[in-house]
Formats: C-alpha cells, structure tokens, sequence
C-alpha cells in the first residue's frame, strides 16, 4: 500500500473541495460538487474502499446532485404579486420595471417569477400568508412615481434599495407578522 | 419484430456475464430470468439486414475513428461550420439512434439535434481552406 | 512482444489524453472541445483498456465491458451535450 | 507502470484547472465529463494493477453511472435555462 502515486491522488481531495467552498455561483458549485464527487469515489477507489466509492459515485454524483438542483432552482426566486388588469393594460412601465427587476436578481443569481391576482384584496393577502416575497401596485396619482411596490424580505428590499434605479416605482418594505403564518 | 427480441436478449446476457464471469448454474438462471425480466420496448423494429449492417458499420466505424483522430492531430483542424444530412429512408428509432452514434463516435464529426422531418444537423471541424 | 505492445497502446492512449485535453484551457466554442474530448475520452481510454487487455488478459469480461460501456456512453454523451448546449442558449 | 499513473494524474490535473477558472456553465460541464472519465479509467488501471477484480468492477458501474448522472444534469441544466 506504499505506492508513491497515492500520496498524489489523495491531495485532490482536498483541492476539489476547496475549488467548491470558493464557489460564487450556485450552479456553478453544483458543477463542482459533481466533479468533487468524481475525485471522491477516485480516492476511495485506491484506498481499496470498493463500496464506499460505488456510494459515492451513486449518491454523490447523480441523486444528490439532481435534487441540489431542483432545490436551488426553487428556493433561489423572487415571486412578484401584480394585478391582472395592471397586467391586461401591458404598459410599458411596468415592462421596463420588470426587466430592470431580472437583470439586479439575475446578477444575484435569482429568478424573477410573476404572479397575478384578481383583485387588490387576494394580493394583499398572499403577501400576508408569504405566498409572495412583494408586490407591485399602481401607486397614488398625486406621486409623480407611477408604481409602488412593496417588499417583505428585508435582504431583498436592501438589494433593490441600493441598485433599482428605475424612476417608475417608489419602494417600500413591510413587516409581515408570523402570527398569521399558518403552516 | 422476434429476431431484434433475441438480439436484446443476447445483448443483455452478455453484459450479464460480462459482469460477473460466472458460469456456474446458479448464476446462469439469474441472468436468464433477468434477461426475460426487464421491461421490453414493443415498438416497431427495422428489418434484420439493417440492423446487421449497421453493427458492421459500427466495427468498421473503430478504425476509421482511430484514423480521423490521428489526422486531427498531425493536421490541425481549425475551421468548424455545421452541416445537415439526410436521414436514410424508413428508419426505426433504434436505427436512427445507431445513425447518430456512428456519426457522432467519429471525432470529426457530431450531431446537434435531429430533426423529425428527416434530417441531422451535423456540426464538423475541417481545414482551413487554402485561399 | 506482447508486453511491447501493451506499452505501446497505453502510451498512445495517454498522449491521446494530453492532446484532447489541453484545447480544454483555450477559448474555443464549447463544440470545438467536444470533438477534442471525443479523442482523449473516447479513443485514448480505449486505448488505454486494450493496453490493459493485453497485459492482463485474465480480466477480459471486465476490460471487455469497460470498452463498450466506454463508447457506447462517451458517444451519446458528446451527442446529448452539444444538443443541450447549443439548445439551450449559452449564458 | 508508477510513471503511468503520475501521467495520468497530470492529464486529470487539466481539466480540474479548467473547471476552476472558467465561467461558463457548459465549459465546467465538458471538464466534468473529462474528469469523470479519467477517474474511473484510472480507478480501473489501479485495479488491474493490484488484480482486484471488485475495484475493476466499481470502476465499469462508476463509468456508466457516472455519465448517465452527466446526461441527467446537461438535460435538466438546458431546460432551467430555457424557462
């Protein structure tokens, strides 16, 4: 069990690791986390652990990374509340606010999903009940500012604070109670 | 439809004894049953002949691969461009399938996408003509 | 004689390796490294695994799988890589 | 058959680099591939080596698994980038 070829193989281990802790990008890191799944059963293959590296090989590289990515892919969102007939008049506004809004989460690495309400009551209500992260309302008319929208995830409304340059909306955040949170 | 049955059959017993180089009694009625087991596709199949050419076709297809690698590392092959290619008539999945894998196995060539009209895009590296 | 060749093989599939896998580093279009990768993993592992066959010729079943399972997949994985990467648009 | 090896190390060493600093999805994909490949090759050279025959068959299940997991993530990569 001396051979001198294992005392190269098994430092990287430890290299492919260190490549996935200074991962930016999550899916990037899932890449990653296969390749160091691959290094992994390889190193455990020359120690000898013919089962332990079947497991790791199974596991590491195929189902855990599978669901990391269904569960990346679902927590990393931003679900926007807009009203149906705020979305029927298709302004060019609201347009632009959208697109503004994907290209600061895009470089966050977040998806911007679009959820429309009937009425202005089940919009508050689904950001109450956390069904949304914000909302985006048409703001009073004395404003100069045309929307308004409102944000109930403090890093969120941090986010947009500092990069949303766009001059259609004002931004406001809300606290929303855990009391109402019925799960 | 009942020779390509037997081919699949043949096909799985080998890996069978492939993987566990095990003649023994025992594991000759496991692999059997297994065999017989797995979940079979019904779909249509090609005539025989095509499906003996084409595993011809992929014999031969070793060598040239090994050819073609060989030019692409003595002359380098720096232009790409993609090209499209008719399907031959009446093939099955299972054929068009082989069709795509002997194309693709060749390091010259790959296919991007099959169309269901009847047509591979093919994406290719060559030389750079001589101007 | 044998021994020769088996040598052999495995030092043409470690130079297929290294010829396949060094365009990896440049900045050509992913496509252009899949045909290069095809060279290095399909036929230099190949390669490799007969070199292995030829020494050791007392594991045949396993090598011999190991070269179908090799071409088999690496081929239809070059296949359903360039199709998902030129599909899906390259952000 | 220890030169063979450190060889071997040194073409897997290429596309671990590769993976590190390049920034797109796909290119880490491709060197993903490359690197599974490589390691379940030299799973299988080590075996022979040591005549282990079960390490030899790890090493044929890990290469086909291994690719069927790559195809899985290529498939479900391409249609989260579409939507």
């Amino acid at each position: 069990m001396t051979d001198s070829y294992i005392y190269i193989i098994i430092p990287l281990l430890p290299l492919a690791a260190l490549m996935l802790v200074f991962q930016v990008n999550p899916y990037h890191a899932l890449v990653i986390r296969a390749i160091l799944g691959a290094v992994a059963a390889l190193v455990y293959g020359v120690l000898g652990a013919a089962d332990v590296a079947l497991t790791e090989a199974l596991v590491g590289t195929m189902l855990a990374i599978t669901l990391y990515l269904v569960a990346v892919r679902s927590s990393l969102v931003m679900r926007l509340g807009i009203l149906q007939e705020v979305e029927a008049e298709g302004e060019i506004d609201l347009e632009e606010l959208i697109v503004n809004l994907r290209k600061i989460l895009n470089q966050h690495n977040l998806r911007l999903e679009i959820a429309e309400y009937p009425n202005s009551q089940a919009l508050e209500q689904a950001l109450m009940t956390k069904k949304i992260h914000a909302t985006c309302t048409k703001g009073e008319p004395e404003r100069d500012r045309s929307y308004h929208t409102a944000i109930r995830v403090r890093r969120l409304f941090e986010i947009m604070e500092t990069e949303l340059t766009s001059p259609v909306t004002t931004l406001s955040y809300v606290t929303v109670s855990n009391l109402e949170d019925k799960h | 439809m009942d020779q390509i049955a037997y081919l699949d059959i043949i096909l799985r017993l080998t890996i069978w004894f492939l993987l566990t180089s095990d003649f023994s009694l025992a594991n000759i009625i496991i692999g059997v049953s297994i065999a017989f087991l797995l979940p079979r596709s019904y779909t249509s199949s090609g005539a025989l002949q095509d499906w003996l050419r084409v595993l011809w076709e992929i014999i031969v297809a070793i060598p040239q691969a090994y050819v073609e690698a060989l030019q692409i590392m003595v002359r380098p092959h720096n232009e790409e461009e993609i090209v499209r290619e008719r399907v031959k008539p009446r093939r099955t999945p299972g054929l068009v399938f082989l069709d795509i894998f002997l194309i693709t196995f060749t390091p010259k060539t790959i296919v991007l996408k099959y169309h269901e009209q009847g047509w591979y895009e093919v994406h290719r590296v060559r030389r750079r003509k001589k101007r | 004689m044998i021994e020769f060749f088996s040598y052999s093989c495995i030092v043409i599939g470690i130079i297929f390796w290294f010829w396949g896998t060094l365009p990896l580093i440049g900045k050509r279009s992913v496509l252009f490294k899949l045909h290069s990768l095809s060279v290095a993993d399909t036929l230099g592992s190949m390669s490799i695994v007969f070199g292995l066959l030829l020494k050791i010729p007392s594991e045949w079943p396993l090598l011999l799988l190991a070269i179908i399972t090799l071409a088999i997949w690496n081929t239809v994985l070059g296949y359903v890589l360039a199709y998902c990467s030129s599909g899906g648009g390259e952000q | 058959m220890n030169f063979i090896l450190i060889a071997m190390i040194l073409a897997l060493l290429i596309p671990i680099y590769e993976a590190w600093q390049d920034n797109s999805i796909w290119q880490k994909m491709l060197a993903f591939a490359s690197i599974a490949t490589k390691t379940s090759i030299m799973i299988l050279v080590i075996s022979v080596l040591r005549d282990d025959w079960w390490i030899g068959v790890v090493a044929v299940i890990i290469l086909s698994v291994g690719n069927a997991g790559l195809m899985l993530l290529a498939h479900l990569i391409k249609r989260f980038n579409e939507v």
